[in-house]
């Protein structure tokens, strides 16, 4: 093993050489670097295998001729060897990165990186205190050197301020050193731990200047404007190795000498952390800078992981896992994103969309920023998990909601930068230049990441029982993004099939997980169907659809809540992207990962407080929660999210409606069922009928019915089609929810009557009108009109989707219906009851609408050569009306193992519904679709034989009839009959639909934004300023401290 | 005796210098007073036996230290924004 | 406005004095020394073979410290070269006519002065003041020269190689207490000697040489940078 | 009069200079200004750390013929904090060379040497 003290001597010996060099050996420079860096990285890597492979051993290496204390020290274990690691990793790729920049400006900028390197190295490595104070200058004053690459006014600010707060900071670190030698009479860490220190007024003084100084240096919020302006103004090639690199020094330094100090620091450290995590995160909401938002986010995350570290004594065996968890993805995914947007060039974030002329970088950015949110699988998704488990565990519930809040206000920024980048206004100029040397580090930090996210797989306690098939079939699909959509869309609906019939047996007996697995398996494989329609490549389509499907079948077959939280976090994902690629669909996506995000959050905490006091993940453990109020309520309006409860629905309507054509279908008819599969289970795990959440239950109904009633109502008064079927989907999951609350046999038959109807008749509607919008281009159905003829196909797909949607016998909607009111009468809600009933006629109203705005009355000019729809969106809808007939004329296939196993497996034994073959009967009447379909259809036939002898006379009348006719006005679709089509029920009605809840949120948006905006002008931008911050910052923590 | 009362002459006129360094208008003077401070700090390393820290003070906190200043004051009044 | 601010300040800085007088309140003045400084007293001359203990303290026991001053200084040195660098590249010298006079008495102190640079950092070891006295020294020599002797050459090259050249050297003799005895930059790669004379303490006066050398060719460095950008618009 | 002992006095010294130069760095608008009460606070931290290492009676680190080879532990004060602040001088005259550097360019591009005339990055 190579001595690591050959790490120092070789960086600092190769910066002395080359200022022996002369301008023109500027590559000889260069090489030499790299090769000094290479060597670092070399020795840095071979200590951490020799670690990692079992040795214990830590090495201690002495200079100056003398043992500790009396000279310095360097320690090599495993902790130094993996943080010199990453650091030199990073420096070797940073040097590359920067290697054109250096060049530029002749040879000096290498030496500066060199030194840079070289201090970092022995911050990690030393156990001297003096020494740390040495080389935490030499870092600074490289640090402000290398802002020399950016030439600007604004720059030379930044490097002035950053020098002045520093020397400050470091000025307390000198005294608290000066103090410490003083009361211990030693420098060295180790001696001063082996000697018993007894907590003297003094030395614990001493120590506090020390570790405040280091917590300064870490840049905590609000005593961090320097830092901030350092970030914006550097060249981002630095800003990642001081995001990256110098912070992840001084974190290690403090984790050094925290053991230092005999006061309890955990509190301290914690509320330091937690307040510049959830502090910056609030203000990096109002940030339209790219590098200063990634500087807020660095910030963020480096409080994060102090908060980590002051808990480490509660965290006990699992901290090394949390931390490292979090610490990597920061490291990883902030240099990475630094990086792009060197190569980006940008300052406005809104200017970033010139990234999506690389799909490499696009798809690189949008893997940092999910790996800083940290979603599944990216690598912090397992450290916080981690973490929050074992927070409830030890009954920190205000940190969990404060970790929680600052990730939201996180995700916030990041997905609304996310969604710029993907759908902002087109760069006009052609200015992406990219470099190899520029692109290469990004590149490998990828994969790094994707490295690191298989091991912390491993390492984590549930990982091991993660089902990874999907992914990597995903992290498949991305590298054959270049292959034709067809290809790729047999190739994903074969994996969707082979999935299934995997899946079967293992369901086989579960007929509820195997009725949503059905939804979700035939629903995408039909969906999927649509998209070969389209040609070229679609890329960045297949993943994130399989990303969804693989989340939404992760649902079905979770065994524990980590597995349920995976998926639901991957569908989440998923369906989030399938949206963001609708035209229009920048805001709505936005609106829906919001609240989605929000959502998921809850979800987590309710899986923590339910947690608390068990010692498994099992699904189980739900049944026994100790706080079954919290968890549950919070876990509902987590799933009440995703079916889009009322107050929580704002975001549906929008990205549902400008959603791609075949993507709707996905997200309203069988995405919205995860929602419900999700209550569903949260339902049966409170414990059957004789739960003890009545109240719970109680609101739930209410809230189910007003969903019903207003979401119809509001779908009435739609004038875009999609927008209709959105909303009309908003007020069917408020039956699902109504039904579901009964919490009776019927109840709940009826609840799974409406989502398998749901799925079929709503994703036979979104793909019949997708298809009609994507051949008549726009969503406006006054704008239509007449379609019968171009689209007959297409005519008796909505027909038969409506007549199912709205109840109307002989189709599977009666059954619901039939269900509906046995369930209700047996209950006992009849004013909600009557509410839903109410707003079942409401129904009607917009499936009039729909049919007859598109397909009746007069034909548009534009219009007369629209085509039918393509075949691959017909065969789909042919399926789906087939299921139709069939669930409509036997339901009893479906409805009585449900029916049986709801009574058997005690979770609703009292008044199932009994079946006579196909006849279902109550204690209050008997159904048979079978005789209702063979009854309806007898007196169509009549009807129709009847009404086509009556008309046999009647005449056709053309178009243009001039008793039709009339005056051309000047915008004729709005006097057209479908336009504005329901305004004299919105004088009666519209109070209902008044936009309460969207109010409500922008409202909520807006107090966010105000107390962003005017927080962050604590920063002045005056260096002054920040020096004061940074004293009174000291003042404070040592007011509460002593 | 006599170092107790030199010293506590010393501690005040580094004060007073120290009030010159940051409140006279003249740049220039108040560079001078702050390498003053620095001597009057080399003669209290002296009193307190440590010779090396005083000759280093005196050469470098005085001498070159001051000498920098100068030389960027200097450069900063030929660069007048009038020329 | 303004005397409500500084009144605020005033304020804070009262908290400040408060907290730096509980810091006060536990100082109290020592009798004796630690364990530390008593090993360098009883063990440090027969280890080091340097008279001066502060010497052997900075050179040998805390010697990765004075590496990285002197990194510091020599990071100083390039950093103020970039970023003062003018638009165009060039530099130009300052020109400034010297007197007849100054250049006689330049000629004759300077070599006097920079003798007595070099006499402190060899003597080092034995007598107060060492290598960052001796360099001080050295550079205040090369003020000296600048003032007096006007378009001189001695440009960055002479600089540069010595800096460049003695940096290296001190690392190599750090790397040589690796191979050679028990580690980085430990002085006895050389016999102690003689305790009290010129050719003792090991490599402590050739460190501590190189490090004058160091030390003063880059605080010359950091004065040139500044002086030829004194220059431009002249 | 214990508190009369040169070390006492000096680390008074130390705190006031300190306290003075934090106020000139918090109150002083003139950048130059401001890097001078920074080398007013370095002096001071100087004169601190010498005080920590004093011990009353004794001589200098340095073995010469005042001082018993084999009895200096009792004879001399602590070497350590004079070589601490050998380096921190050094250092400091790094770092004040830096700031000026910066200062220097700063009025440069600015034409100014008021700190709150650089403020174009903020929030």
């Amino acid at each position: 093993m190579v001595n690591p003290i050959y790490i120092i001597a070789i960086l600092l010996g190769s910066a002395f050489l080359i200022g022996l060099f002369q301008k023109k050996e500027k590559g000889l420079a260069g090489i030499l670097s790299v090769l000094a860096l290479a060597f670092a990285v070399f020795v840095s890597v071979s200590w951490f295998i020799h670690f990692t492979s079992g040795q214990q051993e830590v090495l201690q290496i002495f200079t100056g001729g003398a043992r500790p204390p009396f000279a310095i020290n360097l320690q090599m274990g495993l902790e130094e060897s993996l943080f010199t690691m990453v650091i030199n990793v990073l420096g070797l790729l940073g040097f590359i990165y920067l290697y054109r920049d250096f060049r530029e400006e002749g040879i000096k900028g290498s030496v500066i990186f060199l030194v840079l390197m070289m201090a970092m190295n022995v911050l990690i490595m030393t156990r001297d205190i003096f020494n740390i104070f040495v080389f935490l200058e030499v870092a600074s004053i490289a640090t402000a050197g290398l802002l020399y690459l950016k030439k600007d006014f604004r720059s030379s600010a930044a490097g002035f301020k950053y020098l002045i707060a520093v020397g400050v900071i470091s000025s307390f670190l000198l005294i608290g050193i000066g103090f410490f030698y003083l009361h211990s009479g030693t420098l060295n860490i180790d001696t001063y731990l082996q000697s018993n220190p007894t907590a003297v007024k003094g030395i614990s003084m001493a120590i506090f200047l020390i570790l405040i100084a280091i917590i300064l240096e870490l840049k905590p919020f609000p005593a961090n404007g320097w830092a901030l302006d350092v970030y914006q103004a550097a060249h981002p090639g630095i800003s990642a190795m001081i995001s990256s690199g110098t912070a992840t020094a001084s974190i290690y330094l403090l984790y050094k000498l925290l053991p230092l100090s005999s006061n309890d620091w955990t509190p301290y450290l914690i509320a330091i952390g937690l307040i510049t995590f959830v502090g910056s995160n609030i203000l990096g909401i109002a940030q339209k800078n790219g590098n200063r938002l990634l500087g807020y986010s660095s910030i963020g995350q480096i409080g994060f992981m102090l908060t980590i570290l002051g808990l480490a004594p509660r965290l006990g065996e699992h901290f090394h896992f949390i931390f490292l968890s979090i610490f990597i993805s920061h490291f990883l995914a902030k240099a990475g994103l630094f990086w792009i947007s060197g190569i980006v060039q940008k300052q406005n974030i809104k200017e970033w969309s010139v990234l999506r002329k690389n799909s490499l970088l696009l798809f690189m950015f949008g893997f940092f920023i999910l790996t800083l949110i940290g979603f599944p699988p990216f690598p912090s998704f397992y450290g916080k998990w981690q973490l929050i488990m074992e927070l409830a565990q030890q009954r920190f519930f205000i940190l969990i909601v404060a970790i929680l809040a600052g990730s939201f206000f996180e995700g916030l920024y990041l997905f609304r930068w996310f969604g710029k980048v993907m759908k902002g206004e087109e760069e006009k100029e052609n200015s992406l230049v990219i470099k190899w040397e520029k692109i290469l580090p990004p590149v490998l930090f990828t994969i790094f990441a994707v490295i690191a996210s298989y091991f912390l797989n491993n390492a984590s306690e549930y990982g091991h029982s993660l089902n990874l098939i999907p992914i990597y079939f995903i992290i498949l699909l991305f590298l054959l993004d270049f292959l034709p959509a067809w290809i790729k869309n047999s190739l994903v609906i074969t994996a969707m099939v082979i999935y299934s019939v995997r899946l079967y047996p293992l369901i086989a007996d579960d007929s509820l997980r195997l009725i949503f697995a059905g939804i979700f398996m035939l629903g995408g494989i039909l969906t999927l169907f649509a998209g070969y329609s389209i040609k070229g490549k679609r890329a960045g389509f297949f993943p994130f659809a399989v990303m969804m499907y693989a989340g939404l079948m992760g649902l079905i077959e979770a065994e524990n809540l980590f597995q349920f939280f995976f998926s639901w976090e991957l569908m989440t994902l998923g369906s989030y992207i399938l949206i963001l690629r609708g035209k229009k669909s920048l805001i709505h996506a936005f609106n829906y990962m919001l609240f989605s995000l929000g959502g998921a959050y809850l979800i987590f905490i309710g899986i923590a407080l339910s947690y608390f006091g068990h010692h498994s993940m099992d699904l189980n453990i739900l049944s026994s929660s100790t706080m079954p109020g919290w968890s549950y309520s919070l876990l509902a309006i987590g799933f009440l999210t995703k079916t889009a409860a009322l107050g929580l629905h704002i975001w549906l309507p929008g990205a549902h409606a400008e959603a791609e054509s075949d993507v709707s279908p996905m997200v309203s008819g069988i995405l919205l069922k995860g929602g419900v599969f999700g209550l569903i289970l949260l339902f049966l795990l409170m414990g059957a009928e004789q739960s003890e959440q009545h109240t719970l239950l109680y609101v739930l109904g209410w809230l189910g019915a007003l969903t019903a009633l207003v979401g119809n109502l509001l779908a009435v008064f739609q004038e875009d089609a999609k927008r209709l079927l959105a909303y009309s989907s908003v007020g069917n999951l408020g039956y699902i929810l109504f039904a579901l609350a009964f919490m009776t046999n019927v109840g709940w038959l009826t609840a799974l009557t409406y989502s398998i109807n749901h799925f079929l008749f709503k994703t036979l509607l979104f793909l019949a009108i997708g298809g009609v919008v994507m051949r008549v281009k726009t969503h406006k159905m006054y704008e239509m009109g007449g379609l019968i003829k171009q689209m007959p196909w297409s005519f008796i797909a909505v027909l038969i989707g409506i007549i199912t949607l709205a109840g109307i016998p002989p189709l599977a909607g009666y059954a619901g219906k039939w269900l509906f009111y046995n369930a209700v009468i047996t209950k006992g809600w009849y004013f909600q009851g009557a509410l839903v009933f109410f707003s079942g006629t409401i129904a009607f109203l917009y499936c009039f609408k729909l049919i007859y705005s598109i397909f009746l009355g007069q034909p548009k000019d534009k219009f007369r050569k629209v085509k039918e729809v393509p075949i691959w969106y017909i065969i789909p809808q042919a399926v789906l009306i087939i299921g139709i007939m069939i669930f409509s004329a036997r339901p009893d296939l479906i409805l009585k193992p449900l029916g049986n196993m709801l009574a058997q497996s005690n979770y609703f034994p009292t008044d199932p519904l009994s079946w006579e073959n196909v006849t279902a009967s109550t204690n209050l009447g008997y159904w048979s679709g079978y005789k209702i379909m063979l009854v309806i259809g007898v007196m169509f036939v009549i009807l129709l034989l009847w009404l086509m002898l009556m008309s046999r006379k009647a005449q056709k009348i053309k178009q243009f009839n001039i008793v039709y006719a009339g005056e051309r006005p000047f915008k004729p679709e709005t006097t057209h009959f479908s336009h504005n089509m329901f305004s004299h029920y919105y004088k009666a009605l519209g109070f209902l639909s008044l936009p309460l809840a969207t109010g409500f949120w922008n409202g909520v948006n807006s107090v966010t934004h105000q107390v962003a905006d005017s927080t962050r002008r604590i920063y002045t931008g005056n260096g002054q300023t920040y020096i004061i911050h940074i004293l009174i910052y000291i003042l404070i923590v040592y007011m509460l401290m002593f | 005796m006599i170092q107790t009362i030199l010293i506590i002459l010393i501690s005040v006129g580094m004060l007073l210098m120290a009030f010159v360094a940051i409140y006279h208008k003249n740049l220039q003077v108040a560079v001078i007073a702050s390498g003053i401070i620095s001597l009057f700090a080399s003669v209290v390393y002296l009193f307190l036996a440590a010779p090396d820290v005083a000759i280093t003070e005196a050469s470098i906190g005085s001498v070159l230290t001051v000498a920098i200043f100068f030389y960027v004051l200097n450069k900063i009044r030929h660069e007048d924004p009038e020329k | 406005m303004k005397i409500l601010k500084n009144s605020i300040l005033l304020v804070l800085l009262g908290f400040m004095t408060w907290m730096l007088f509980n810091l006060y309140k536990d100082y109290d003045s020592r009798d004796t020394l630690n364990d530390t400084a008593r090993y360098y007293a009883e063990k440090g001359p027969d280890e080091t073979g340097a008279a001066n203990l502060v010497t052997s303290v900075v050179v040998t026991y805390r010697g990765l410290d004075t590496l990285g001053e002197v990194t510091i200084l020599f990071l100083v040195s390039a950093i103020i070269g970039l970023l003062l660098k003018t638009e165009n590249g060039t530099r130009k010298t300052a020109m400034r006519a010297s007197s007849e006079f100054m250049i006689t008495a330049a000629k004759l102190l300077i070599p006097m002065i920079s003798l007595i640079g070099v006499y402190i950092f060899v003597n080092g070891h034995l007598t107060p003041g060492g290598g960052f006295q001796g360099g001080a020294i050295l550079a205040s020599t090369f003020i000296l020269l600048l003032i007096s002797i006007s378009r001189n050459k001695i440009g960055h090259k002479v600089l540069e190689l010595t800096e460049a050249l003695s940096g290296l050297s001190f690392v190599l003799i750090g790397i040589l207490g690796v191979i050679l005895a028990a580690g980085f930059l430990d002085n006895k790669i050389l016999g102690t000697g003689t305790f009290g004379s010129l050719l003792s303490a090991g490599a402590i006066p050739i460190i501590y040489s190189l490090i004058g050398l160091k030390v003063g060719a880059e605080l010359s460095t950091i004065i040139l940078e500044l002086n030829q950008v004194q220059g431009k618009e002249d | 009069m214990k508190y009369l002992g040169l070390e006492y006095i000096t680390v008074i010294a130390g705190f006031l200079l300190l306290i003075v130069g934090l106020w000139g760095i918090i109150s002083q608008k003139n950048i130059i200004k401001m890097i001078i009460s920074f080398s007013i606070i370095d002096t001071s931290i100087h004169l601190l750390l010498v005080a920590i290492g004093f011990i009353r009676n004794r001589t200098a680190p340095i073995i010469d013929s005042s001082v018993d080879k084999l009895k200096a532990a009792d004879q001399i004060t602590d070497p350590l904090p004079q070589a601490l602040v050998l380096t921190a001088i050094v250092i400091g005259i790094g770092i004040t060379g830096l700031m000026l550097t910066y200062a220097l360019k700063l009025y440069r591009q600015n034409k100014s040497l008021e700190i709150n005339q650089y403020k174009s990055l903020k929030w």
